[in-house]
Parts: C-alpha cells; structure tokens; sequence
C-alpha cells in the first residue's frame, strides 16, 4: 500500500497476498483497528440485544429453575447420570484449546501466520472456559456447596479427595483458565495503552483503559520484562493444555465403565479438542473478518488457508485416533464392549455416529485438500461449523449414549434431553454476547505483533526470484 | 524418614478389606420376587416415593431392587431366577475414590460403604462408576413438604434414626448402619459383643421366604458365613475385583 | 533528583535513534540516564544499548517452587490430616499426586511470571509519567536525564541528527 | 510521601483499593456487631438454671434421657409442675403465669432447644455419658448461667477435636471415633 519503492509484478503479488509483507504506517493501523472497534450498526445491537435476552432467559432463568427444582428437570436417569452437561463441558474446554494452540505453540514454532489472530483465538479460550465453567457448575446436584470442592483449610481437616478424576480436573481447568486470562491480558496491555492514548479525554472509554493499561508507556524495561514473561507462557502454557484434555478424558477413562476405560481416551481426547477449537477459530475469523470494519486487511485468504491447512492434519490425526480407539474396543471382544459399539451404530442414535464421522472426517478430507477452497472464508466457514457439529455429536456419543450400556442390563434405558438443552443454548449465547463485547472493548487483533511482524519481514531477491525473509527480532 | 504402612492402614486396610465385617447371603432359589424387601427397606431408609413420571423414565430411587430377567421370544418364554440387587458393599469399591469431596468414603469401622449425605455435592460419578448401578439419586426435593404438600402425611412416618434426604444427594444402601448403630450401643450398654442374628436388615426382616441373610460374615460360625461357604456361592461381577459383601447363591 | 532535568526527544525511526544514543553516550551521558519508549518491541541489540535486566525468570521459578510446595502439602498432608479410606487405596497414591503437584508447579509459575511483569514494571503506575501519545504510532522516544547545564547542548545535537522533536519532558497524565 | 500516597488514593487503582478497604472494614464490623448481639433464645418461660442448680437439682433429674439414650429431652410442664405446686410463689409471681395457666388450661408449653445438632448429625447421649463426660464439658456451667445458651459452636471440627483428643494413642478406639458413619447415616 503505502510503499515507495518500486517492484516488480510479483512483489505486489506477494504483497497483496501477505499481511506481513503489506506493511501500513502504524498510526494508520492503529486508527484502522481503533476505528473497527467504534463502527456499530443496529444489527450489532440487535444481535447483542437478543442474546442478552436469551442468556437471561436461557441460561440465568432456567438454571435458577433447576437449582429450586432440583435436577429432576433435566433428563439425566439412572444409566445416564451425566447427560448433556458434560457433553458441553467438554465441547467448551475443547473449544478453548484452539486458542492456545494458535497463540502457544504457533508463537513457539515462530509460525507468522497467527500474528493477526492469536487474541481472537486467546479470547476463545477464556470465554470458552467460562462456558464450561458454567456447565460443570450446572451439573453438580447442590451447586451451593461447590467450595468445598476446593482445597481450602477447614476446622475439620477435610480437604478434597485427590484420588478422584474430578479433583484432578478442578485443579486443571482453575490452572488452565486463570493462565489463560493472564496469557490474554498479558499481550493486550500494549495494546490497551494505544488504545488509551488515541481515546479523548473524558470518556468513560477512557477511564477503562488507563485503568487496564496500568499506566504502560513501553520502555525498554517495560517490554523485557513483558518478552520474557511472554516466553515463559508460551512454553508453559503448551503443558497445562495438554494436561487439561487429558484430564478431562481421565474423568471418562479411568472409570469402570465398559467403553470407557481406554488408555487412548488422552491424546484422542486432545486431538478432538484441537479438532473443534481450529472449528471454531475458524469460525470466528470469518465473521469477523465479514462484519467487523477495516478486518479484511487483518484477516486474509491466507490465514484460513494456513489454518485450512492444520484443520486438514489434524482430522487426520482426530481419524486415526478414533480408529486406534475403535479397533481395540472391538478386537478386544469384551461382551459389554461389543454391545456398546452395536449400539452407536446400530442403535436409535446410530445416525449420530454416522453423522460425526460425516462431520469430522468426510467433510473436511473432501474440502480443505484444495487450496482455493480452503482459502474461501465461508466455505471454510461451513466445515468448522460442520467440525463443531461432528465434535459435539462425538462427544455426546461418549457421555450419555455410552452410558446407557453398563453391566447391569436391568437398568439400561435411553436418554432424553431436558432443560439442558436450554442451558446449552444460553452457554452458547453467553459465549458470542462475551465475544461480541470484547470485540468492542479491546482490540480484537493485536496490533503490536503485527507491527512487529511486518517489521521483521522483508523481501529479497534469490537470482530470479523474490522470497520472504523473517529476521529474528527476538 | 520411612512411613509405616499398616499405620496408613494401606497394607493392613486391603488384607482386612478382602474380609469384611458385616455381610449378607442372598439365595436365589428362594426369592420369589415378591418385593417385599423393595417395601420394607424404603420404610425403613426413608426413601422418597417418586411419582409415575420420574419413576417410568429410570428414577425410581429404591436402594433394593428385585432384578428379572426372562430368554426366548414372546410366548416361549422362560422366566430366571429373581435377583434382588443393592449396593454390595464392596471391600474395594469403585464409588468411592472417584467422589471429589469424600462424600461417599469406606467405613473402617463396620467395613461398609458410607454414603454421607450432607457432604454430598452431587456430581454423581460415583453412581457412573458404579458397576452394579445401585445408587440411586435424588433428582427432585421429593420429601419436602413445602415442594410437595401430598407428602406431609407422609412425613409421620419417618423413621428418625435415619436422615431425610433433600434434593441433590447421592444415596444408597446403608446395610442399614443406624440398626448396625442401635445393636452394637444396646450390647455395648449391657457389656457384651453382638450376638449372631440379634438383630438384621430390614430387607432380611422382611423377607417372607427368608432368602436374605445378614450377619457377621467375619465371624465363621456365624449363619451367613456358614451361607457364603456354600458350593453355590458367587459374588456378581467378581473380574472387577471390588470384593462384594453381598454373596448370591445360584440356582441349583 | 531536584537537579537534573529531562528531555524526551522524539524520532520517526529506529536508525535516528540509534545514532543519537551512540552520539549522547560520547556526549558523556550515561546509559542509566536514557530510556527508550516505543510501541512495539524494539530490541537492545538495534538501538545498541546494554540489555535489560528482569526479575521476570527467577520469580517464576520462585513461583514453580512455591506452587510445587503446596502441591506436596495438598498431595501429601491434606490427606494424613484426616484418613478417610477409599476404594481400599493407599492415603497418598503416587500417580495422582504426579498430577496435582504438576498443576500446583505449573499455577504456581505462571501467577508468579505474572505477578513478576507487575513487580518489574512497576505496574499499575496511575502517577504522571513522561510521555508523548505519538509512540503508539511509531515514534521512538529518547528520555535523557541530565544535568541543566547539558541541556542545551543535548537539545542541538539530536536536532541535528533528525529528532523531531526535542523538549522538556513534562509528567502528564497517561 | 504523603504526597505521593494522596495522589495514588485519588488515582482510579487507588480508589478501588479504597472501596475494597473501606468494605473490608465494614463487613469486619458488622460481623463483630452481629456476633456480640446475638441473645438467647425467648423461651416460654424464662427459665433460670442457676437458681435450680443452685438448689442442688441434677441434671438428670429434668433431662433424664440423657444417660439412656439418643436424647436428652426436654422437662414437660408437669415435671415442673411436681416441684412448683408446693411452693407457694408459684401462685404469686408473675414470672411463672405462663406455667400456672397452662397447667390450669391443661395445655402445655415447648421449649425451645438451644444445643442442637443439624438433622444430618445422628448424635446419641448414652455413649457420652457412658465414656464419662459431663453434661457441662458440653453445655457449659449451668450453675452459672441464668438463661440457657450454647456455650459452643457446635461444629465437625468441635466434635473430632473432642473425638480425637479421647482415642489418643488407641487406633480401633481413633478408627470408630473418627468414622464418617458413627455420626452421618
């Protein structure tokens, strides 16, 4: 855009295809994102009017109504015990991991790519946490006493039994959603403090972010010590991941039940959460990119492309995990087993097995193989909601429709959804509205990595070729 | 530092476990499915009465339940014996490590499974992770009477050794622990042991064709572990390993 | 303090600015003197100035070994403190203590990185500071403490080597 | 320094920490205020257990239950009413009215107990008894009280410190003392 020099064709190729390659003055770029925060329509408010109506409704009215009731309002029986609630629990805690992985293990690996979007996919993480946060609680039968869950010191030395998976899982998800907040806010003071200085005075804008900025200017010790920090969590953070999906599976896999207790239940678990995550980054980039102002310079056919790309190995991987799941609990010939797995697929919901491979196996094997389809925002658009569906049905699969068959056959009855539909549906509410006022509220690309990494990138010429180079700033 | 450990009771614990203190010997042959154990154990226990609805979609919340089963299609039909299922008090049950707030916990004293009710925040693994799925849940406030005017009627006879159960807790069979409680304080009182069969469960009780023993099965010459030795003796999915208390005689 | 005055000058670029911190520095001012502001991370090693100090590191390390501790305590105390059997397992299984005393180190080192960003940095900071809003933007600032007497002299020479600006740093408020 | 405090109290950071403070401090003294204003509770008759006591009454005589099993149990009026009808202030004073009308209505009043356990907590007097406590290790000095209070909070910690204490070194005694189902069934 705003360049001198001169360039062949194929510089202005590679500049009109690469973000980082399409350098803008950086007062421009902030006053671009600045800009894309303040440009609301009425369908904004429409939108966000009708979803603060419906988490009311939803998710803050019908769990009140559960909490007096009791749980008799939802449809967990007595082979299902854990119904829809832990199917969202572990569709939001896999959601969240995409953010993450973009942010953590692309930033590690030094991949360019995620530079506009890490804080789209971090803010995932958080609000998706929260979703789950919010499930988990709703499931518990006296949701009131959930502190004692916590290890907090008591007059009766009781403290929470570490031998459970669900103590393991509390410890995790705490860990993993107040890293994630602080990996969040940690990248955004910069950005909060430009925001600061190109707020007017005497706005109410204002007095947030000074007071979020803490009075950030960038000197030199300011963002060593923000660099260093940022290192630390880039790796660590990667560890807490893992061991969070894994631990939510051990919830399943260490339990007796035939169908669950199987050792793959940890890295197939992570991969599914991958799966959906990448789904939903996806997703959210194309919407962005198509209702926020000034987003379609951000947010480029190459970043679905790239990402396109992942989704692709990481169905794979999602595909060889179910399949190395499957064939042991089938080889292995167990009478429960076998009558389980005849039962996903053969069973009143067998569709819904059909169906998750459908969605996460057929679906993007048959899309995201070609660049330019890959490349097509709401192509893509459409598999990662399709991922989401599939990953969602995979879930359910696991959680109440393994359940109906335990080694009791006297007992065995299916399960039917009850006001945890509704809930589900004010989960998902309450995620978009948290989204869709963050969007206003702080910005949604990290401006200072992208000046970085424009800075950092530069083109040169091999003999009769123009390559990209990226130098090291760090 | 070295720590003992038959002090942890982890060694000594598990040798004991394999044991147990008190249990009960169900005979197949002689249970006629006539439910009245179903009856007097939710007398006794305080369990809620569940309405058609909640009862038909698998709440029914009976901490004993007569199991039967039948092979063959529809008018060859052959009947098996009925089984009368409850907790089975395992010396290694799988209920209980899974509770994140030591709510369901092994008693070590009368070597039974405990359900306590007021620690209990109703996450409901343990009713998951049971295998033989006697927990039983309570998914509405059945016995509050300001919830359900129709049970204050009810409410005269309940039994006062027992608690009543609100809506969230995870409950299950006790071995009836509060009539365990009243004998071991009445022999205590009068300076002596438990005698064998002094007093019983209230499902042994009840039983019109005494199918169900309930003892001290740690005590050999005792009627139910004379029971347990019998040649048709089994114990319901013993591969698990979670050493039930509650031994089945087979037909035969 | 009284006594020593500061500038904030103000470049466009990187290159300027390095070159006026090599010129200060044979001026006679001293590297703790200067600092440099801008709004994104520019490195020592291109303005050649020494490389910056944190505490950053060794607090999360702190931090690991303190999440660590309490992990063992909830690992391995909690439950001697009151011995409910369970599942006939031993009080203090190894392989979930594993798990609780990794999430304790991990908890533990990543609040302490936090916390050490806020430590290091002073933050929050809500008094006047020394700024220009232009850094957002892309401005390097240089902010040189001298004495009085230098002023002028500081003032001439980076106007010379291309500062935009070069003024008497005011405190304002961020 | 002073200077500098003020101005970070007026800085926005500041003032929060001010109103978490100031909330802090508050919720301290209504806390306090609630704790120390807390009366006993009315009873039908304000019933004064020093004066009786005094007199050499035992315990046991008006809650005989106590060393026979679960509980206590509270007097009825014509337990009272055995001792009263020769004296012959209970005509008289005002104080005992309630106890003269009902008596002579043929109703009877309901005390109001001060030392319970919630409904979840199965505890039993005999045992208590039997091991050799005395009713004041729990209730406090009657003799010493007007009206009756709960001298202690009656807690789980309570009970187990208690608990613990009396085992010692004796495991069995420690295992049947310390087991979740001696008290919640």
């Amino acid at each position: 855009m705003a360049d001198h020099k001169p360039h062949t064709s194929h510089e202005e190729h590679l500049r009109e295809q690469h973000l980082m390659l399409d350098p803008m003055p950086r007062g421009k770029m902030n006053e671009m994102v600045m800009e894309s925060m303040h440009t609301t329509s009425w369908k904004f408010w429409l939108v966000f009017g009708l979803l603060s109506a419906l988490v009311a409704y939803a998710l803050f009215y019908k769990w009140g109504v559960m909490i007096l009731e009791g749980l008799g309002v939802a449809g967990v029986n007595r082979p299902s015990y854990w119904g829809i609630f832990l199917v969202n629990t572990v569709f939001w805690i896999g959601i969240s991991h995409a953010g993450t992985f973009i942010s953590a293990i692309l930033r590690v690996f030094k991949a360019e790519f995620r530079r506009p979007f890490t804080r789209a996919a971090e803010l995932m993480t958080t609000f998706g946490l929260i979703q789950a946060g919010f499930s988990i609680f709703m499931h518990m039968g006296r949701v009131w006493l959930s502190y004692w869950l916590m290890p907090i010191p008591n007059e009766r030395q009781l403290w929470p039994n570490f031998h459970s998976p669900l103590s393991w899982d509390l410890l995790a998800i705490t860990t993993y959603l107040l890293s994630s907040t602080m990996y969040l806010f940690l990248p955004l003071i910069p950005d909060l403090a430009m925001a600061r200085d190109r707020t007017p005075d005497g706005t109410w804008q204002k007095v947030f972010y000074r007071v979020l900025a803490l009075g950030f200017r960038g000197t030199e010790g300011e963002w060593t010590h923000l660099r260093n920090a940022l290192n630390i969590f880039a790796f660590a953070i990667i560890p807490v991941m893992f061991s969070v999906h894994t631990i939510v599976s051990w919830d399943f896999a260490m339990a007796t039940r035939p169908g669950w207790n199987s050792t793959i239940f940890g890295p197939y678990f992570v991969i599914g959460a991958l799966h959906s995550g990448m789904g939903a980054v996806v997703m959210v980039l194309a919407v962005v990119r198509g209702t926020m102002k000034n987003m379609k310079y951000f947010i480029r056919p190459e970043h679905f492309e790239a990402i396109g790309k992942l989704m692709l190995i990481i169905s794979m991987s999602w595909a060889y995990f179910f399949f190395n799941d499957y064939i042991v609990q089938w080889y292995g010939g167990d009478k429960w087993t076998k009558e389980l797995l005849h039962w996903h697929e053969a069973g009143p919901m067998g569709w819904m097995w059909f169906g998750m491979l459908i969605c996460n196996v057929a679906i993007p094997w048959a899309i995201l193989w070609n660049k330019k389809w890959r490349s097509t925002p709401w192509l893509i658009f459409i598999v990662g909601l399709l991922i989401n569906v599939g990953m969602w049905f995979e879930r359910y699969i696991i959680v109440p429709i393994s359940l109906t068959i335990n080694r009791m056959p006297f007992t065995w009855r299916l399960y039917q959804p009850g006001i945890e539909v509704w809930l589900g549906i004010g989960t998902l509410a309450f995620f978009i509205l948290l989204y869709m006022a963050a969007s206003r509220l702080i910005p949604l690309i990290p401006v200072w990595e992208v000046q970085e990494g424009q800075m950092a990138h530069s083109l040169r010429k091999y003999g009769r070729e123009t390559v990209v180079t990226v130098s090291e700033l760090e | 530092m070295t720590v003992d450990l038959n002090k942890l009771h982890a060694v000594g614990a598990i040798a004991e476990e394999a044991e147990g203190k008190w249990g009960m010997v169900i005979d197949m042959d002689l249970c006629t499915g006539c439910q009245a154990c179903v009856a007097a154990c939710a007398m006794e226990n305080n369990i809620p009465y569940v309405e058609e609805v909640d009862a038909g979609y698998g709440r029914s919340m009976h901490w004993i339940r007569t199991e039967r089963f039948w092979e063959g299609e529809y008018p060859e039909v052959k009947m098996s014996a009925y089984q009368p299922m409850l907790c089975q008090q395992c010396g290694k049950a799988p209920c209980e490590p899974v509770c994140p707030a030591f709510a369901t916990v092994h008693s070590q004293a009368e070597q039974i499974n405990l359900q306590v009710y007021n620690r209990c925040v109703g996450t409901r693994y343990c009713a998951n992770n049971c295998p033989y799925q006697v927990r039983s849940f309570n998914w509405r406030d059945y016995q509050d009477s300001r919830v359900r005017p129709e049970i204050t009627i009810l409410a005269n006879q309940f039994n006062p050794d027992v608690t009543v159960r609100r809506r969230g807790v995870m409950e299950k069979c006790t071995f009836c622990i509060q009539r365990i409680h009243k004998a071991q304080d009445k022999a205590k009182s009068e300076g002596r042991e438990v005698e064998d069969g002094e007093f019983t469960t209230a499902c042994a009780q009840a039983c019109p064709a005494n199918a169900i023993t309930f003892g001290r099965i740690d005590h050999p010459e005792s009627l139910v572990a004379q029971l347990a030795r019998s040649p048709r003796a089994a114990h319901h999915l013993e591969e698990l390993g979670t050493l039930p208390r509650v031994t089945y005689l087979k037909e035969g | 303090m009284a006594e020593e005055k500061a500038l904030l000058a103000v470049f466009s670029d990187i290159d300027p600015a390095a070159d006026a911190i090599e010129q200060l520095r044979i001026l006679g001012v001293h590297d703790d003197c200067m600092n440099v502001i801008s709004g994104i991370p520019v490195t020592e090693a291109m303005l050649g100035r020494p490389s910056q100090w944190t505490n950053v590191p060794r607090l999360a390390l702190g931090g690991a070994i303190a999440g660590f501790l309490v992990g063992l305590f909830l690992a391995f105390i909690t439950p001697n403190m009151y011995t409910i059997m369970v599942g006939g397992q031993p009080f203090t299984p190894v392989p979930p203590a594993v798990i609780v005393l990794f999430e304790m180190t991990m908890l533990g080192m990543l609040i302490s990185t936090f916390v050490g960003v806020f430590l290091d940095s002073l933050f929050p900071n809500y008094r006047p500071m020394h700024y220009v809003p232009e850094i957002s933007d892309g401005k390097i600032a240089i902010l040189i403490e001298c004495p009085p007497p230098d002023a002028q002299k500081i003032t001439d020479v980076l106007k010379k080597l291309g500062a935009e600006s070069v003024k008497e740093a005011e405190a304002q408020h961020l | 320094m002073v200077k500098r405090f003020f101005e970070w109290v007026i800085s926005p950071m500041g003032r929060i920490a001010v109103v978490i403070a100031g909330m802090f401090v508050f919720s301290l003294a209504a806390f306090g205020i609630y704790q120390s204003q807390q009366n006993p509770k009315p009873q039908p008759i304000q019933f004064p257990h020093n004066l009786h006591v005094g007199f050499g009454i035992q315990c046991l005589y008006c809650h005989p239950g106590a060393s026979k099993g679960p509980s206590a149990g509270l007097p009825t009026i014509s337990k009272c009413w055995g001792c009263h009808q020769q004296i012959a202030k209970t005509q008289t004073s005002p104080k005992l009215k309630p106890m003269l009308d009902a008596m002579t209505n043929g109703t009877n009043f309901v005390w109001v107990p001060v030392a319970k356990v919630p409904e979840f907590v199965h505890f039993n007097h005999r045992p208590h008894i039997a091991a050799g406590l005395n009713c004041e290790n729990c209730h406090g000095d009657m003799s010493k009280v007007e009206i009756a209070e709960n001298p202690q909070v009656m807690n789980m910690g309570w009970c187990l410190n208690c608990h613990r204490e009396r085992a010692g070194d004796d495991e069995a005694k420690l295992t049947k003392l310390t087991d979740c189902g001696t008290c919640h069934y």
